[in-house]
């Protein structure tokens, strides 16, 4: 996948992708909200074009690094529903066997390198990785998802630079949804464009809109050539809205403008695509709908697989500290 | 004495200082909505801009304390998890620590330095840690960890007093509790541990969230006849030795509990100062409570194997005097 | 002093403590190199102009932090030699008592916030300076200089950023120097001008020639004002050279181009100013020979004072870690 | 066996390695010049592009090894001064030391990450310290500090080759002295200590540059007719405690001497083990040397009163074994 116009299968599967997150993190919300599941959960939904949008781009040898709100990352990736829900209900079936959580899914086997906790700590990795694509001079490439808060961090400073100066094939894609935690993006930065950072780190640098998926997957897909073609990195910002709270659906600690909800949420990245598909004749609403059936459908199945799920045996406690396994406990 | 919330006392230490110094500030990620622990609720309201938001950035926040102090303020800034102090380690260790010796003693940096820590939340590896340890380990940091409302309101206030820098430090979960704080300023001394209850039969030395731990270990144990003295040194750093080599020398015999993970904790300095100090008063060997060596799981079940607490000072009480031993 | 033409009086002090700079820098080198002094001393030799021109835009009340090449600032700011050699010394008689050395100098009643031997630590802490400038609203800035390989440290970016968002009085001044320890700019940066890192940082960036002291006196004069107006901060690149090694005048490690060499000691910032005083009849030749020697003289006084001045006490070992000095030795 | 440096030995065992294991790279500031402490020299020229320098970036250079380890290279990557960590911890405590654990085993991170520890050359509080009782309170990290160049080698061999995150720690000064060293490649078993000089009256237990000082402490007394063995963890974390109870268990006396500050230093570990597992066997408490409660200061004579060395650990013999007091 890496031309520039979307195959109508490639479309039909963005759709279907994007539909997938809003889904299962709708669902998400709900279990958090009524103490099913412990923890902390980000919710993706709103900003689906961009995860959808840039992995759609990718291979599955191709890396990414994904953030506290990795959830859409994942699935866009091509997660397994069932092993994220038993892993957000802590079981022993998870992505993470139980020990990780929401926060922390990783699926080394779709290049998925991990969800970070630490805001701006997977810029660093996502260079790690980019180096191996490098080495391997086989045209991978790695994405580094983060936040317009995270472009405040260090680490993120350091990444771009170092990928800049190595020429990784890095693609540093900044969801910019307005809001690090409750304070607005004007509070945690003096720019109105993350991507002008890329001034700095000596990259290329685009702004797209991240609640068009076909804008976010045009503009990937150069950014991700170039870097195949090993032309370097770049930060590609993408301008987007997260519909629901920092953590959870309403954490209750701060309102924002109702007017600007409402203007956000008009630029809806499904029903937009949806609209677009159904004009182009390529999915009909009818259709459309039968695929939100049919990925509740898959949620719920994934839900209950989790439910059913059985709990990490205690002795999972002090395993994986290491490889291999030592022998006793290590340092008691 | 009116009845507090942990995090309530705290804000109202900040808010006390604040009313009479105007060099006070209070800085961190998202402080204006009160911080997401609650602990600085309601200054913006009353101090307006000198309490205000930054960017997420811990090492710059650390150093816009640092610089701060170091030019006539007396700032509080917020690490919100004690897990994000490691992106801040080089402002905290190499800056803050060392300006005043480094530089011959001609600088001070009056400031405050509040993050939240410990597991119990399923917030996984990375939102849970204990490092206290670290701290502790470099000189020209004070470093405090109240365990109560009412030490958490006076070790705060003392904490702003103090002309160095001090790491202050809460038990994310400690901070919903309650109990009795006086509405008034008071200080509890930095370097004063204190015995939060008297006993005869062996020491608990605790820290944090293990002193509440340590006082239900004590009840559940004083059923079977024994007397547990519980010692919470509050200050970590500098630590006040007599007062816990003393307990243990009239006691005979110590444990020392808390969340971090055991290997290379804090524990391990008290343990060995136990040791040292008391060793012709000790009946038995110093033992430890600490976490197990391993990251904190996110399972609630692991997560609680995980976490130490009474359970755990029980069963070392009970090794160090098994039932039946004593007369 | 903030005018943008530097009077006749001004004219004459910078070229003096140019001068200064640089006499004090190959005495200091002549030191480490006969080990006649300890430990690491980095030498400022070549980039005068950028310390001085910036420094002779500032008041006494305003502040600097400094990095592990700092003579240089500390001159420029109003150092006082004798208490820098005895401190290169490890004297009593030292800025530090002895406790700091060469990388470690503060003067704080010059506002001299102290000299780094952390790469790029400098940036926060004069965030905080800025702090302290902004309330006080009495027009004083802070000044932060740092090295081009400081640049690629996380905590200048963090720096640059939250000093454009909380609109701090805060000059950041890059010491071009074309090299990180032994590797050059180019290897450290995909850019070619790190001014370009004021995009991302959210204020106003510029360039300019770090071997002209008039150009820095006067791009320093316009920033400084600015940020004295509350108009925020600015990133201001140098481009300078050392002319000598990373460390001490040869380290021996690699060498540097002789023909890159000869190209910046053609433009030496002190013989610049000198002819461009000779012309405009202010200082004559003879009468900057005469200002050379008074320098040297004054040079050789402090490391006289220095060489005189008595070890530190044993007891200060434990002295100065807390404040005030606690009873005991605390933690053993 | 042919003489040779300590840093020459840590250069063999990289290129050894790298001959047959392409996907082992070594990175770093300055480390195409060989790294400013040597232990890299040489291999640019061997290796080409697989030895080269990054920018000045340590969080991003940790994550270079923890991405590159992540995706199936195996990357040594050097962080000049054991001080410039703290620029890097987040990347090493939440990141590599956790990922496995976290995301449940399904990650491996075989990477070094070399640096360069200690104080005596005049380089003062920023670029003196030692900071490894940090890493070994971090589970999931592997920490080695050799203490002399058969080790040295040897252990960088076995790090290499360790599917973990290692942390190899060596003492600048000690990088220049000269052993023994085999040509050929050797691995020193990681989680071994090795009893370093046997004795009867009193175990030293001595970290990195301590074990030397240790050894001479141990000549000078041996003219009183005392005899000291010397253990030498070698590798810090996990910890071999069976070696050093089992000496403890043996001579009845024991010293943990480390240069790092003495408070929640290594040491406190070390000593609080003995002190648990040792207790009936224990002649007389165990005592610690370590440097005292301040930065490194730069002045040489206050910096030699600063660090520890074998004159400490003699007195501490003499403390635990007055002159006279013995048969
Ligand atoms: C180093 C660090 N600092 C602070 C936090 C707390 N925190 C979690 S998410 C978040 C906001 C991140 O904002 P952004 O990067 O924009 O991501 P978003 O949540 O908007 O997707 C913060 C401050 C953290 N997890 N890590
Ligand atoms: C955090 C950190 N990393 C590495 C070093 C080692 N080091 C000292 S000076 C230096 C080069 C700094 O280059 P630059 O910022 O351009 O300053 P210059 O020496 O050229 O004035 C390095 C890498 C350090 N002191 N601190
Ligand atoms: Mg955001
Ligand atoms: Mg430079």
């Amino acid at each position: 996948m890496c031309a520039m116009e979307p195959t109508e299968a490639q479309l039909v599967e963005m759709f279907r992708r994007m539909v997938r997150i809003r889904e299962f993190d709708e669902r998400a919300g709900l279990l958090l909200e009524r103490a099913i599941v412990p923890g902390a959960v980000h919710l993706y939904v709103g900003e689906e074009a961009v995860a959808v949008g840039v992995c759609a781009q990718l291979n599955d040898d191709d890396y990414i690094t994904s953030t506290h709100r990795g959830h859409g990352h994942l699935i866009a990736k091509g997660g397994d529903l069932g092993k994220m829900f038993a892993e957000i209900y802590g079981k022993a079936t998870g992505y993470c066997h139980g020990k990780g959580g929401s926060m922390h899914m990783a699926d080394q086997s779709l290049g998925i390198l991990g969800a970070n906790g630490i805001v701006g700590a997977g810029g660093p990795i996502a260079a790690g990785a980019g180096y191996t694509c490098k080495f391997r001079k086989q045209g991978q490439v790695t994405v580094c998802f983060f936040g317009d808060g995270a472009a405040a961090e260090g680490s993120m400073h350091e990444a771009g630079n170092l990928a800049a100066v190595l020429n990784l094939p890095v693609i540093f894609v900044c969801e910019n949804n307005l809001y690090g935690e409750f304070a607005h993006v004007d509070e945690h930065h003096a720019i109105s464009d993350i991507a002008d950072m890329a001034t700095g780190w000596g990259m290329a640098g685009a702004v797209v809109d991240g609640m068009d998926v076909l804008a976010v997957f045009e503009a990937a897909g150069e950014a991700i050539a170039r870097a195949r073609r090993g032309e370097g990195p770049t930060l590609l910002e993408c301008k987007t809205y997260r519909f629901y709270d920092h953590l959870g659906r309403d954490y209750g600690l701060t309102k924002r403008p109702e007017d600007e909800i409402a203007h956000w949420k008009a630029r809806d990245p499904i029903a937009r695509l949806g609209t677009a598909l159904a004009e182009r004749s390529l999915i009909s609403a009818a259709d459309q709908d039968r695929i939100v059936e049919e990925t509740r459908a898959e949620i719920e199945a994934a839900i209950a697989f989790a439910q059913e799920s059985p709990e990490p045996a205690p002795s999972a406690l002090l395993e994986d500290v290491y490889v291999p396994e030592p022998a006793g406990t290590t340092n008691g | 004495m009116p009845e507090k919330l942990f995090s309530q006392g705290i804000v109202e230490a900040q808010a006390h200082e604040m009313r009479t110094d105007p060099t006070i500030f209070v800085a961190g990620e998202d402080i204006e909505l009160g911080g997401v622990f609650a602990t600085a609720k309601g200054l913006r309201e009353e101090f307006g801009s000198r309490v205000f938001n930054t960017p997420i950035a811990e090492a710059a926040m650390t150093g816009l304390a640092i610089g701060a102090a170091a030019t006539g303020m007396r700032p509080i800034v917020e690490i919100m998890f004690m897990d994000f102090m490691t992106v801040a380690m080089d402002q905290v260790v190499n800056q803050m620590a060392k300006m005043r010796y480094m530089f011959g003693g001609e600088t001070r940096l009056p400031l405050v330095l509040i993050t939240h820590a410990g597991a119990g939340h399923q917030n996984a590896a990375q939102h849970s840690q204990s490092l206290e340890a670290w701290f502790c380990h470099v000189p020209g940091l004070k470093v405090v960890w109240p365990s109560d409302p009412y030490d958490g309101k006076g070790l705060m206030i003392a904490a702003i007093r103090d002309d160095n820098p001090v790491i202050y430090i809460t038990n994310k979960l400690a901070l919903g509790t309650r109990a009795d704080v006086p509405d008034d300023a008071y200080t509890v001394p930095i370097g004063k541990a204190a015995v939060k209850r008297e006993g005869e039969d062996v020491t608990v030395v605790a820290v944090g969230a293990m002193v509440p731990e340590a006082i239900k270990a004590a009840d559940a144990v004083a059923e079977r006849g024994l007397s547990v003295e519980v010692v919470d040194p509050r200050t970590l750093s500098p630590l006040d030795t007599d007062t816990i080599v003393r307990s243990v020398r009239k006691t005979g015999r110590a444990i020392v509990a808390h969340e971090a993970v055991q290997f290379c904790g804090y524990g391990a300095e008290v343990a060995a100062q136990i040791a040292q100090h008391a060793f012709d008063a000790l009946d038995a060997p110093v033992l430890r409570v600490g976490a197990p060596f391993s990251p904190v799981p996110f399972n609630p079940n692991l997560e609680k194997a995980w976490l130490p607490g009474a359970e755990e000072i029980i069963a070392s009480i009970e090794q160090l005097i098994p039932t039946g031993a004593r007369a």
